[in-house]
Order: structure tokens, then C-alpha cells, then sequence
């Protein structure tokens, strides 16, 4: 909590760097930590990728499975998109149902993907009304070290992009396995969420945990290749001032084209 | 009704409900309408039918949510069985968890809290019919019950959403055109502070979309603002300028 | 609690004024409190209601949609009523699961409903065994004034009575929705919830939140439109002798014929 | 066994079990059937086989529902999965929930709670098997069960059903005369204080069938009495006047 | 907890006796209490046992009813134990949904009756992958002193063996009732569940509650009639040498030999 | 691919993964991998990929949970929804809250806890990947999880499963064998305690193939030691004898 004494001093420290334009982990304001991704860290999924961003570290795991559509959603197949803070990941984390935090991080993370159409959904489709492939992106959180939401974000979108997707064939209006037959997924953009902290009048990119226990807000902006802004959403418990944010699509632009330059090294 | 893209807008930028580019749906906004809770508000925004009630600030249950150095703010947005085409299971899904959230981020800021240390203040928001927007239209009456339950406070949060629909910015999306536009972006604002506590976007939009969508959102939490600060005059200023 | 002070003083207020006939708020003791429906307040929904009956205030919403019967029950189409406490609508109401009130609330409002039989189930069939017409009836408590059960029963009723219930046509086994046919709901009879509190010797209709805070027990009964008492549901931490009963059972038909006139003009 | 309902009943009135229109089911309840309740029985009402266990009066968890000044009472009735025809769940369903709310107000009058504050008395209720008119037998074993806890009571609580069959009033409804039958009222009376405190209704009696109905359990009751009493006495006087 | 002075001053004296070769009860070290098995205890049941051994008493009912098989599972039909600790049956017992010794209590049952395949599952199934026969044998302690894994795995067995199959015909792909036809569960093996615990350094057979409450640690192993070891589940807070394991597993043939005696009379 | 009972062993004793009877699959541990715990382990045990985290001791949350004599220990043994074949749902199944428990009671005994009153000792395990043998090498990395935190031990403990196949007996099962097989046993020993800390048993052996099978795994969980002591080593003494 913001009141806590601890918090403050933190927050003093960090603001009186801010003011110098420095960060306590030495980097500029929008520059975000080192970036890792490595893939096909879980065989047995059908994608999947472990990610570095600084401290923070996520493994992800994609399962492809037949699936019914939803209704009136017969002409796509199914993108789910999850995210977890494992109890292991952080002190504070615990065990059970899914928090809100928890909730707001899965959602995120999931519409950044689903908003931008990374995936073709219409390709999964078998059966038009009846037989869909399913994509279950899981991400589970394994070491908090702040700004899960873009970490979680990198890490499904690499799953995605290291999957490769069994093929089933229809026969008598029934879609079998080919064994040994894949395919990559249709992938029709690569996403990439920013997420920045507004700590008095400085917004900084990629905050760390410590920066994230004194921040006053958040926002995340997911882009996609064509430079559109597909994705945002704000949080924390104080606003922005709509110059800011205005700064804040700008900086989602510029930082979003390096990671994205990431991903194509994966495709 | 099927409706296809081509409809959601005439050549002249005429909606699919009537309206302009730039105009707001029908709003109205009534304070003090419960009897039980501290202050309360229902809002009629489009066909979007939302109460607010506030209680507090009062003793946290459990006690160890309690923070000694403020009051805290909890937020709970939920949608009645019958508010949606197809009945809606009663338990709160992980929609309604994000909004709550979102909402009681976007009211915190407007909200003096530190005078209550050890205490909550309950936002209770229901939505008995559901239109486009509804967190917006939600988050404009739970402000304005903030207020009829006397929290002190910076200034009202004053919400509505712009979006893209037929390759046009619009104002206030409506039902229709959240599920077949482009873009829906809700805003929140702190009008007199100027500070943007809600924005969220799902859609689609070029960089200079962006800006123009943020604006156009902003102009409507303005217009919103007059209609919540008529409201409260009305009941707490007899003569309120109607 | 009765054993809190404020309750006991309140209780004591009570009595002295019901050993002269009066209530706190006026009434004789079997006047019911003004009772005023309002039908059509959810246009999205097939049937509403708002009733305000005193300072209690219900807003009740029907849903109509095709369903499969109850296994056993093939020859019957499905009406469920449910009712819940908004936590707005009381300082003690909790968000969550349901307690043992709010079930027991439900419980009763459907089984008023149910056992007078007041919708003919047999007409919502559309294929026997297999599907039928689903009515679901759920009463939100928006401003808790006392007398919950008669308030939530009364909401429901008329929220059925306002009811445009869709047309499904059968074409080659499946149920098809008719687009512009609607009709009234089969209604039978018009069921009518009248609950009375104890309180020392005295028994009052209609009670007040402060009257139920100190009551001793509380008993609803409904009747149907030919006199008969169909349900009947004693609550509360004591008894009743016999002979209260039997005159409470009177009370029931008397006020409820009232009532039922009420509901009659929304027909 | 496909039963019509003329066969609920002969036109001399002889119920589908045999019995006549104003005879009990067998009964028979044994007290003090478990070690580690401080009190318990065990009855057979018909079919029904019913266990009650009490513990207390022992300390609240969660403290927070302790009353400084009384005890209070808390009543759990539930089902075995294998005491009904199809294998019900074990989770506590929603009619449980009411019947262990209703079975807690009858049995709350006649326990003398006051001298007991901030502790909580437990009655916990397991149908075995399950036959018509088991909320009844399960208060009788509760009862029973509570005294044998050495708990202070003003009375004991004797509970039996009657309803309507086949135009007649009966007494005891049993398990088809409660699918078929046309109402079942099951009654709860403290029988030396003449106080019902359990009253259901489910079917359609006229307002004089009503009067009779009641009346029918009530004498049902005060027999059910006489069987709890002896109960006890066979438990506590070896010399019980079998 | 062993910590507790009680269970201290328990154990010093149940020590001090298991050094003379005897227990609290009288009993030696490898004795069973006294098992008493009473079947056809709940008539609506398919078979149903009431066992009591010493002061753990328990009631088994089992429901047999039409099923689908588990997936990739469709040669087989469907064995369910579940065991529950009634609220009444013990002080520290709690309502609502079962913690981890309750879910370990009911595994280990299931286990041993699954691991020695006892009912010959691929008699059950109806038609292959389709349509087979569920038995759910639900355990209930009602009195709980001590060693409920033996008590709940006896009355299980017994109510299986107390078990009348409906008997199901298969029209046209349907399975359908064949009225007043049952027949005996398809029995290959009498599983036999032997609980011993260690105090110290003694090993002791069946242990009553208190001595639960203060031994190190606890081993479940179950045989069936060849003779052979099939299910072991170690328990406790402590561990076992491994001589004392294989003396654990010797004195569990042999215990275990006199009760599948008693069960043998059941069939 | 189908594999049938015979293909699981040849005549020469080679297993379908080509190791012979007494012959551990692949381990390797790393000892501190996670930055927020106080210790932290990840295993790689055949085609399983665990990790292990520990927190404490700290304060016990809920606190009516505390002990004034001790600390407590707790363990959650989680899959992953990717872990599997078929995608398993997130929220913890009844083999997962039976398997914490096991491996609870397997690592107590290691662990002193006498020293930290009213603490817990947190043990949260995450299964990344799931082979034969899970238990096992999880609780293989969670002692050397808790060593890495710390936390006092009187000697780690280490395990793996011996199982019979083919009606040979073998040690550590993998999931084909496990699946197919005709026993697993899963083993933890406190190797210089000499005490076995978990045994469990899904299968059919007679009692002269139960001690082999024992023995055999108590070889394996002897080699697992070497193994966690050289990774422990690794991190703690530079110069780990590799």
C-alpha cells in the first residue's frame, strides 16, 4: 500500500532519481529490461515458451484440442488465454481461486491477443456450428519481479508462434487425427503489450516491482504490426492527464517495434 | 433483426439509433432513490438501467483487510439474471470481477479516504438492463451516490466510452455497434482536475484514431458531468436548474 | 438479535402501542402497508415487475427460453423462481453465496407460486420428454423495508402476469422460434402471499423491518384465487399456539383477497 | 410399482401401507446410539432411519458468531448419498438448507439458551434412509438427542405430518402419499406448552381442511411425545414403562 | 498435535505399557478390536453394511444406476468409493467440503478395493463405450475412535458383497430395466485393509483414537485373497525403518487373513 | 503409439526406454532458480520438469492455524494445465490435495520445526511437466528446496519409485510402464536417518516381490541423494565435486 512507510521511502528514492532521469536499476525512463524468450521449454504441450524480462519469469504452455465453438460463434474456433501467479512466484501470492488482480492480469493478457487477431480464428474452424480447434494459452507466473502483464503477454505470444498445430481431417462428418501431419497456427500479426507507470509527473517503461509498489498508475497498450493501438488498459489508483496518455500510445509505438522484432526471430 | 455493417451508418453519419457522430444517448440520473443505504443513485443511459448504493464508511469485515493509515474503497459490479438477452447466472463472472475493479480504480482518485483510517466505503453497483457502455453509465451513478452519502470528495468521476463504427469516431457506442464496430473505448474523468481514471480499449485504432477517440470520450464525460451535478442540485437545491 | 438493548426497547415500544390496537407506523394490525406494482420496467426482459410495498422495493425480471424437462417430469415445462438481497438493498446484506435466508426466501416465494399451481406447466411443452418452455422468475430485493416474502411474492406474480410469453413451432423436431407471435402466459389461478408476525399475543400483517427486528415468530401462507391455502411457511426463534394459527389462516384469505384485486387490473 | 392415485387409497379408507386414516407409522427411537456426541439418537419413522448427534454447549469457531449474551444453536440436516432412490450429492442442497433452517427455529424455543453465552449448542442431523415426512423424524431424533446432551429445556419438540389424500385427511404421510397425495403439512408442537413451532404447507386444502389437517398432527405429535418420552426413560431409568 | 500436553502424557503411558507387550485396551500389539459387519442395513440401497470396529462405526450404502464410461476408459464400467466423517461423529469434525484427510481417507479406500481388482469391472459395461454400470459405495463414519481406513474399507467390502445388481438389457442400443432380475456383483477377490501404527519403536495393529493421537506414524496396507500386496499408503508425521515395513507387510497378510474370513460368511 | 504389454521389456530385460532394470532415468537439479523464495530447486527426473519453492518461516496466515509449540509445515503439489496430454483444469483435483499431503508428511520428519513457534514453512511445488514418477522427483527437489531456504534439517530426503513390469521387478517407473505395468511403488527415504518418509503402493506383488521392490527403490533413492548433494554443492561450494 502506498502508506506504507517503506512505500514512501522507496518512492521518495525513486522520484528523486526520476528527476535526474534515471531509474534505480540504472535504465531511462522508456527502456524496458532484457528480454528472453526461449521455446519448446515443455515438449509435451504443443507450444510453449519461458520468458525473462528483467526478474520477472513465465512459462507458458499451449494445448491444441477438438473443440465445440460457442454458440453464435460457430465460424471460429476457440482462443483462451490464462494467466497465473504461482504461490512460488511471490511471497504475497496465495494459493486458491484466482483474485481480482489475477483476473484483471488473464483478461489483459488475453484481449491483447484476441483484439489485435493475431490468430485466424476462422482457420481453426472443421465444422462450421460443430467441430472447432481449441487453443488454451496458459501462463503461469514462476518469479514476480514486476510488470507481469507484458511478461505474460510476451510469453503466450511466443507459445503461440512456437506451436505446431495437429491436423484433423473430416470424414462422415467426423474430424479424426492424422498422425504426424502439423501445421503452424495462422498467425495474422504479432501483438505486443507496453505496459508504463506514472510515479508523480514521470512515466516510466517496464516498471519493476519496486517501482509498482509506489506508482500512482498504470496503463498497458498492446499494438499490433500495422502500428494500430488495438489493447489498453488503465489501472492503479490515481489517473492520467489525457497529454499523458497521448505520450504513453507513443511510447507503446517505439518500444512495441523492438520487441515485435524479437518475436519475428521465433517465426 | 439482422443488421449488417453497411447499417450501422448512413452515408451522412446518421446512427443506427438516430443519432449524430457527437451525440449522447438519453440520460437521466436520479439521486437518493434507496431508503437503506447511505447514498445511492439509478441512471438511465440509453437503455442501460443501473443503480449505485453506497455504504459508509463503516467497520471492514473481515478485520484484517482494514488498513490503519485510511479507509478503503471496495467496489462490487454485478448484473441482474434479466438484464441480459440470454439470463445471466447470478454468481459474478470474471467480467464483472475486471469491472469492479476497473471502477473502483477509476472512483479511488476522487475519493478522500485518508480522513477514515481503519473503515470502508462500499460501492454497490447493479445493472438490472444492459445496453452499450454500461460500465460508464455504472461508474456515473456510483459517483454521484459517493456524493449523496456525503464522502468527501475531489470531484465527481464523470464516464462515457467513444469508438470507431463504419471508419468514423463516434461517440457514446451503443449496444449494436460495441458488438459490430471497430473500436470501444470507455473513459473516465475527473472533470475539474482533469485527470483521465478509466480508459480501457478493445478494438482497433491508428495512432491519430487514438487521439481523436480519447478527445471525443472527453467532450462526453463533460456533457456527463453537467447532467450528474444537475442531478444532485436537484435533490439537495430545491430549485435545481432544471 | 432480541437480546440486544436496542431491540428490547424497541420491543417494549412496540407492545405498549399494540395493547392499544395502534403500530409504530399507523396501521391497524391486519393492514397491510400500501402496496404499489409497476409492470414493464425491464423492457429487454419477457415480463417485469417493481413493487414497492412500504419502504421494501423489488424489482422482479422473466426470462423465457427454450429448455430441456426434468428427467421424470417430461410432461412439464420448467418454472423457476429465485430471489436474492441485492447488498445494496441492506447495511447487512453480504455479496456471495447465498445464506440460509435468502435460500429459505426463495424457496418459499417458488413454492407459493408453485403449489397453487397458478401456471399451467402442461401447456409450456413443445416436444414431450424433450423440450419445453423454461420460465425463470427472479426477484432482486432493492430496498429492504420488511416483509421480504410477500414483497418478492407479489413481484413475481405480477412479473408473470406481464409476461409475453415467444412462440416456438415444431418443424421436423425442432423447436423454431416464431419471430412477432407472442402470447400470455397459461395463468390458473392468482396465488396471494400474506406473512404475519407475532409479537407477545399480538399478530400483525405486514411487518415492518423494525416490527420483524423484535418479532417473536412469523408465519406466510398463500392462498389461490378459490379460497384454498396452498402453502404455508413458519419462521422465526418461537411458536405459535394453535388457535393463532387457525386465525392467521383467516387473516391470509381476508387480506389476500385484497391483493389479488390488485393483481386482477394487471391482467 | 406404477401407483395411480385410486390406489392411494380403498373406498373403506385403508391407506396404500395398510394403515387407517389416522394411524402413525411404526416408530421406534433409540437414545444415546453414538460415543463421541455428547448426546444422540437414532429413529425409524417408516422407512426413515435417522441419526441426531449434539454437541455442546461448546466455544463459537469463527468467534465472530459467538452472542455475548446467549448461546445459540446451529442445525445441520443432510442426506447420506445412498438414503434417497437416485444417489444425491453429498454437497448440501438447497432444500437441505431451508429444512436445517426451519428444524432450527422448531427446536429453538424449546432450549433454554441463555445461561449459555458466547457458546453454540450443534445438533447435526444424517438421514440415512429417507421415506415421507423425514424433517419431521428428524426433529423427534433432534429432540430427543438435545436431551440426551443433558441441554436445559422448557419442553421437548414432538413432530409428525398430516395431508390431504384422496379428499381425506390422513395422518402420517408416507412416502407415495407424498408424491401423489394432494397436500402434506408437516407440524412441530412443544406438546406441555401447546406451542407449535414448525408449520409447512405444500398443496391445496380448503380453509376448514386446513383446520382439520392441523389438528390431525397435532394429536400425531402427542403421540410422537409419548414414544420420544419413553425413549428417554427406557435411557435413563433402566425400569422404562415398556 | 503430538505437542500438546495431553497427548504427551497419553503417549508416555501407552509407551509404558507397549514396553510390557500390552495397550491401553487390553489388546496385544497385532490384535484387532472386535469387527462386527451387519449388511442389508439400508433396504432403498443395492446393498448397504453398518461395520463396527471397536468404537469406529461406520455405514455403507451403494447405489448401482446406469453410467457412461470415463473416456478411453469404454471396456469398463464405473467402481466409485467416497468416504465422509459425519459432523456427529466426531468433536473436531466440521461441515462443508472435505479437507485432506478426508479426501486421503476416501482415496486410500478407493484404492484398495480398485488395486486388488475385487469387481470384475469389465462385467459391468453394457454396451462398449457407450453404456456401462456405475457402483457408488458411499462410506459415512458416524462414530469415529480410531482407524477409519480399515473401518470404511470393511464396510465397503461388505456392502458390495450385500450388493443386488439390477439387471439391464440392451433393445435397439438402449439399455432398459428387466424388472425383478438382479444378480450378484462380479467378484474376483476379497480385498483386506490392515492399519498399523508406530509408537516408538512398536508396531501396533488397528489403533484406537487415542493412539492415533500420539503415534509417529501410520502405515495402510491391503492384500487380497492369493496372498498378494496390493495398495500401501504411509501416513504420519514420522517415518519407518524399512524391517519395520516388511514386518508391517507380513503382519497384514496375516490379520488380514481372519478377516477376509468374516467376509467370506457374507457371500 | 500403441504399445502393448510385451513391447515394455525385451527378453535381454532392456525397458522400452532403453535402460535396463536397476537404471535411473536422466536427473538433474538446480539448486536457487527462483529470486522471490527463500529457496527454490528445479528437477528434470526423466521427461518430468518440476520446481520447488519455500517460503519461511513466517507468520501464519490464517492465525488460528498457529501452533505455540511449533512450526507447522504445509505443501501444495500443483500441475500445470500443460503438464499433461489432455489440458488439465487449474483448480487443485483430489489426487493433487491427496499427493501435498503425502509429500508433507514425507518432508516432516526432515525438518525442524521446534525452533519456529507459531510459524509455517511454506512448500509450494509446481509440475511443469509430468512423467511416471512425479511424487518422487517432487519431493526430490522440494528438500533441496528446503535446504536452500535455510530451514534446519536433520538429513534430506530423497525418493524415487521401483515398480514390477513385464513380472520383472525395476527401478524408477516411467509413465508408460506406469500406465501399463503391473506395480509402482513410490519410495522417500531419510538416507543417513535410514527411516522411509513415504510409501505408497497401486499394483499386485507378492509379499517376496514387495521387499525387492522396496529395496530396489531404497537403492535409488540412495543415488538420488548423491545427486541433490552434488547440486546442493554446486551452489554452495564453488568448486562442486562434478
Amino acid at each position: 500500500m502506498n502508506s506504507q512507510i517503506l512505500d514512501q521511502l522507496k518512492r521518495d528514492k525513486i522520484l528523486d532519481l526520476l528527476k535526474t532521469g534515471k531509474r534505480i536499476d540504472g535504465r531511462t525512463l522508456d527502456e524496458q529490461r532484457q528480454l528472453i524468450i526461449e521455446t519448446g521449454v515443455i515438449p509435451k504441450a504443443n507450444g510453449s515458451a519461458r520468458v525473462k524480462l528483467g526478474n520477472t519469469e513465465i512459462i507458458t504452455g499451449v494445448k491444441i484440442q477438438l473443440d465445440k465453438p460457442f454458440p453464435d460463434l460457430g465460424d471460429k474456433g476457440i482462443l483462451i488465454c490464462t494467466a497465473e501467479i504461482l504461490p512460488l512466484a511471490d511471497p504475497n501470492a496465495e494459493p486458491g481461486p484466482p483474485n481480482e488482480e489475477v483476473i484483471e492480469l488473464a483478461r489483459v493478457v488475453d484481449r491483447g491477443i484476441r483484439e489485435t487477431e493475431m490468430i485466424d480464428l476462422h482457420q481453426l474452424v472443421l465444422i462450421e456450428n460443430k467441430s472447432v480447434i481449441g487453443m488454451f494459452i496458459d501462463s503461469s507466473v514462476i518469479d514476480s519481479g514486476g510488470n507481469l502483464f507484458d511478461a505474460c503477454s510476451y510469453a503466450s505470444v511466443a507459445g503461440i508462434l512456437s506451436c505446431t498445430v495437429p491436423k484433423w481431417e473430416v470424414k462422415d462428418e467426423v474430424p479424426t487425427l492424422v498422425e504426424g501431419v502439423t501445421s503452424k497456427p495462422p498467425i495474422k500479426t504479432l501483438p505486443v503489450s507496453v505496459t508504463m507507470a506514472r510515479i508523480g509527473e514521470y512515466i516510466i517503461v517496464d516498471p519493476t516491482k519496486d517501482e509498482e509498489s509506489c506508482m500512482d498508475a498504470r496503463i498497458t497498450i498492446t499494438t499490433n504490426s500495422d502500428g494500430n493501438i488495438c489493447a489498453v488498459q488503465k489501472g492503479g489508483s490515481d489517473g492520467f492527464t489525457p497529454e499523458q496518455l497521448v505520450q504513453c500510445s507513443e511510447t507503446a509505438l517505439t518500444v512495441g517495434r523492438k520487441i515485435r522484432k524479437q518475436f519475428e526471430q521465433l517465426m | 433483426m439482422v443488421k449488417t455493417m453497411t447499417q450501422l451508418m448512413t452515408e451522412d453519419g446518421i446512427r443506427c439509433d438516430g443519432r449524430r457522430l457527437d451525440e449522447l444517448r438519453n440520460i437521466s440520473i436520479k439521486v437518493g432513490v434507496l431508503k437503506n443505504a447511505d447514498g445511492s443513485a439509478y441512471i438511465e443511459f440509453g437503455k442501460n438501467k443501473i443503480l449505485a448504493g453506497v455504504f459508509g464508511p463503516r467497520d471492514v469485515h473481515p478485520k484484517h483487510m482494514a488498513n490503519p493509515d485510511s479507509g478503503i474503497l471496495r467496489c462490487r459490479y454485478h448484473m441482474s439474471p434479466f438484464s441480459v438477452t440470454e439470463r445471466k447466472n447470478p454468481a459474478p463472472s470474471r467480467r464483472e470481477i475486471e469491472i469492479s475493479k476497473v471502477i473502483k480504480e477509476a472512483l479511488q482518485p476522487s475519493v478522500i479516504l485518508k480522513d477514515y483510517p481503519r473503515t470502508v466505503i462500499d460501492v454497490f453497483i447493479e445493472v438490472l438492463q444492459a445496453d452499450g457502455g454500461s460500465r460508464c453509465a455504472a461508474l456515473d451513478a456510483a459517483s454521484v451516490a459517493l456524493a449523496d452519502a456525503g464522502i468527501p470528495m475531489r470531484d465527481l468521476v464523470s464516464a462515457c466510452a467513444a469508438g470507431k463504427v463504419a471508419d468514423r469516431i463516434v461517440l457514446d457506442v451503443n449496444n449494436e455497434e460495441d458488438q459490430e464496430g471497430q473500436a470501444d473505448m470507455p473513459v473516465a474523468l475527473m472533470p475539474n482536475l482533469g485527470k483521465v481514471t478509466l480508459l480501457q480499449l478493445d478494438g482497433m485504432l491508428k495512432p491519430e484514431e487514438f487521439k481523436t477517440c480519447m478527445q471525443t470520450a472527453l467532450v462526453g464525460c463533460k456533457r456527463v458531468y453537467e447532467i450528474q451535478r444537475k442531478a444532485l442540485m436537484e435533490k439537495y437545491f430545491q430549485n435545481g436548474e432544471q
